[in-house]
């Protein structure tokens, strides 16, 4: 496997097509921040189909991508627009099975986090303290049980509830800025995107911007994904709206507030899908239609970090 | 000062069942107005947590949700979900988690996914997201319900997303935490303290009645023998909901 | 619990006396970097007795504590002065028994690592890929075997090795800064420190400087021990010498290169312990007797990180 | 030139054998040297990892240790040894680990904790350090000996440290690596592919005769058909590793 720390830049376009297919399970990170939003628009203007997708709060993307048609099943541990209300087209799905039925397997926050880590670590199961008398596990046979080979604190047998790992076959995340080869630096709330990358057979990471390999190794703490873990990085400014990159944009709350409305009802949502991304052949011409008003009030100022040294030997 | 609404006073309530705690889970909302009322009160030094992995929140402004940009700068801290889910709240440094649910039921557990069948839903809700863990991992766990009744406060779950400790036991795995202690809505307080005991109500808001009470819960509800009265919030404390936290009334609505 | 962001600085003799007592477990980390060594030595002028000391890689200041008479058993990965030589309390223990018996549990790196793991996330057991073959299991039966409940590749029940939580009655690591609260930032080398605190009863945290809370919070992403994890922040400049602090000071080699031949001569060893650490009342005076030759020589030149904006509503 | 030592040789060696490697987890010492010659000649673009946690370094000058400062500044990446170990190493992401020991046997399984009983050593060696997961989790090890002797090359190790997939398959576990592919001494290389195969002569140091491998092997040596002689070191791959690598021959002795 050569060419670890190769120029794996590409365009959004390009990532996509080599690196999606059809039925694959894709993985989408970004807690509220850094949601990768263009990428999943682009799978949307692909066309692709029949994919299981993977996402701790499944929201605005997901159920565009619902709409879309390109989703046969979802894993994830909360199906809502965050606290601005409800996804349309997921509901109508799993409540009504209209347009189609959805295949839901529901785990917690943590569950979802330790499937990931289960997946990067190449271990069969992660163990965690939730679940116990839950009725999840009564609805996802992925939720086991174990019994430790350690005696309990009682001196008797303890329990303990594990979940499989997850592998995707393409994880995408956002990031704030990466190298070339893929090194890729992400602050502010980070969620879980290194294990999602870590457990993935494949992993593209778009960035805000690509950035001098000097600026990634000034500090080399900040890269939380290695190049060697990444095959594809894309530029991609404002790729993460309607969320937001924390130093970049702001999150775009007028946007999420209005898309309970626009996702209740079907003949809209497909209006919005055909202005915004059928109609747009990439994120640039999505970013220029949002125009400058909306990029202005979702501007940021500045509150740089107090630099930290690293040391040179004399 | 204009008449006390129950945003406020379930807010103020809330505020201070939080003095002597260390660090709260707080979500976004009356959690959130209720955590930093009792840091301009009676817990200056409480840290809040968020689930995002925020520590030590200093925001600017008013956040819109648990990952508000304005969280994150001028934090004391920062984490990954693995760590702060893993060694923060399920390692047991969280003292109190608020939570909120569809459904509760006389042992605390609480409904957040689905009103009806979970194959065939009625209603498809959020789900568990962090409240599962919170549940399991934080020492005790405030609900805070904007409205008390038969709906929410059910004799049976539809569906249990996030167990207290008793079905935990029953499940054969030994909790790490509490469970449900307090459950404060616009109507009084229900009170337990751990395994094995029911909510109870110990407080009314002044001028209802025990009986009010128990027409809107959906079980056979234990009262305390001699519930208390809550007292009105302060003109201190409402000055300092009103003009310092949510001037707006994003959440005091 | 009130208190958790209350003004925690202590001197290092108050922070080990409030926090280190005889037949406690205590956690030393730091991987190379960082090495809490002025605690160490700390922890012999006052004459602990019988404590467990749990470290990854047992070094120049656990042979000390050995020598000093602290020690009643060792938990460890890697016993040695790294690539520098023996270390002669150590081996002499092992080896002959002399001048006392040590009980030593051995793991692998990774093993240690995922016995914080489960501390700190208050699991029953870890798993993890290594063991299977291996001798180590039959000399420590803190190493076992569990059964996965999910099906292997081949359908068949796969089985992995597991080690048990450890939780010290007390943590303590170094690092560069803290703010007086005591939320640590560590940069460069991190080890496993963070998960050694929190999979601790008690921590204190030893660090180059104690700084403004704002330069903490101008970058809370470098912040890997949180302040809610800590009951005491101590001020300790070079507390880690002859290990580095990554920015601060380089690392003494030629202290390392000269260990072997004091370790290896219990009479040498006697008498450094007596110089350098019975000798000096604090660790200030072993500094100050190191000398500016030492100072010097250790000193390190500036590569400053570039910084990151974490962005303000405007 | 001067003479070319050992130490020269098997790093020469190692280097060519990471033609075609992505990344790689190096010691100090020769493999840090191969590596670097490596990146100089077959593989410029192969990433070395530290298990202290250094992806991709640049440094300034020669480390001293896995750990050292001069690593970090400059590095592409410096991961925490939860991630480092658990993602990166345990995860896969790792091509070939080198790795040394005390003892090896003819199936690639490692000795590096005591010589003699394990609990009365009669030297008691630094232990595992992170080779057992080296082995675990690396797709494929090389092992670097400086001297090929009896003492090294046993027929049975006094402890197995670090098993290699055999010993796991025993064991009832599922390996994921293939162990021990490369043995490169200062007399040879010894081969193997994956489990169920022995360590096989496959090349020898000019002027060494199989004979004298055969003597210095505590096993009944597997001998290839026909094994090559290593091609010398070129005038380049000297150049580079005395002038560019290690000037100040602190590996190289």
């Amino acid at each position: 496997m050569p060419g670890r720390r190769t120029d794996k830049r590409t365009s959004l376009h390009d990532a996509i097509a080599a690196h999606v297919r059809d039925g694959d399970t894709v993985s989408l990170e970004g807690f509220t921040h850094l949601i990768p939003t263009a990428a999943g628009h682009e799978i949307i203007r692909q066309g692709r189909r029949d994919l299981t997708v993977v996402r701790m709060t499944a929201d605005i993307v997901v159920d565009q991508m619902l709409a879309a048609g390109c989703v046969r099943k979802l894993v994830s541990s909360f199906v809502g627009n965050s606290s601005a209300g409800s996804l349309g087209n997921l509901r109508g799905r799993i409540e009504r099975g209209v347009p189609a039925p959805l295949e839901y397997e529901e785990y917690s926050h943590y569950g979802m986090i330790c499937r990931y880590l289960a997946g990067a670590q190449r271990l069969p199961f992660y163990p965690l303290r939730s679940y116990a008398g839950s009725d999840l596990p009564s609805v996802n046979p992925g939720i086991r049980k174990v019994a430790s080979p350690f005696p309990g604190p009682d001196g008797g047998t303890e329990h303990i509830y594990v979940v499989p790992p997850v592998h995707p076959d393409v994880t995408i995340v956002h990031a704030q800025r990466a190298d070339r080869a893929g090194n890729a630096q992400l602050w502010g709330l980070t969620g879980v995107q290194a294990e999602a990358v870590f457990a993935a057979e494949r992993a593209v990471v778009v960035v805000e911007e690509i950035v001098a390999d000097e600026v990634v190794r000034s500090d080399p703490n900040r890269t939380l994904i290695p190049a060697h873990a990444v095959d594809a990085v894309v530029e991609c400014p404002r790729g993460a709206h309607p969320s937001f990159a924390q130093g970049y944009y702001d999150r775009d709350n007028t946007f999420y507030r209005s898309w309970s409305a626009i996702s209740a009802d079907p003949r809209r949502l497909r209006e919005w899908l055909t202005e915004w991304v059928y109609g747009t052949r990439e994120h640039a011409e999505y970013v220029a239609k949002l125009g400058g008003d909306v990029r202005d009030r979702l501007a940021v100022g500045d509150a740089l970090s107090a630099p930290v040294n690293y040391g040179r030997r004399l | 000062m204009a008449p006390v609404t129950s945003s406020e006073l379930v807010s103020v309530v809330a505020a201070r069942e939080l003095a002597d705690t260390g660090t709260v889970f707080a979500g976004i909302g009356l959690p959130t107005l209720a955590a930093s009322l009792a840091q301009h009160t009676v817990a200056p030094d409480l840290e809040v947590v968020y689930e995002s992995g925020v520590c030590g929140a200093h925001p600017d402004g008013l956040p819109e949700t648990i990952a508000d940009a304005v969280l994150v700068t001028g934090a004391e801290a920062v984490l990954d979900m693995p760590t702060l889910f893993g060694s923060v709240l399920q390692g047991g440094h969280i003292d109190v988690g608020f939570l909120g649910a569809a459904q509760i039921d006389r042992w605390g557990n609480l409904n957040s996914s689905v009103i009806g069948d979970w194959h065939a839903p009625r209603v498809r809700l959020p789900g568990p997201g962090g409240a599962t863990e919170v549940m399991a991992g934080a020492d005790a766990v405030f609900v805070v319900m904007r409205r008390h009744d038969p709906r929410s406060f059910v004799d049976e779950l539809d569906f249990c997303t996030s167990p207290g400790p008793d079905r935990a036991l029953a499940d054969g795995v030994r909790p790490a935490g509490r469970g449900v202690t307090r459950v404060i809505t616009d109507l009084g307080v229900l009170s337990r303290d751990g395994v094995g005991q029911e909510l109870t109500l110990t407080a009314l808001r002044r001028g209802v009645s025990v009986e009010r009470v128990r027409a809107a819960t959906g079980w056979p509800l234990r009262v305390a023998a001699d519930p208390a009265t809550l007292a009105d919030p302060t003109d201190a404390e409402l000055a300092t909901l009103r003009t310092a936290i949510d001037p707006e009334r994003v959440y005091l609505r």
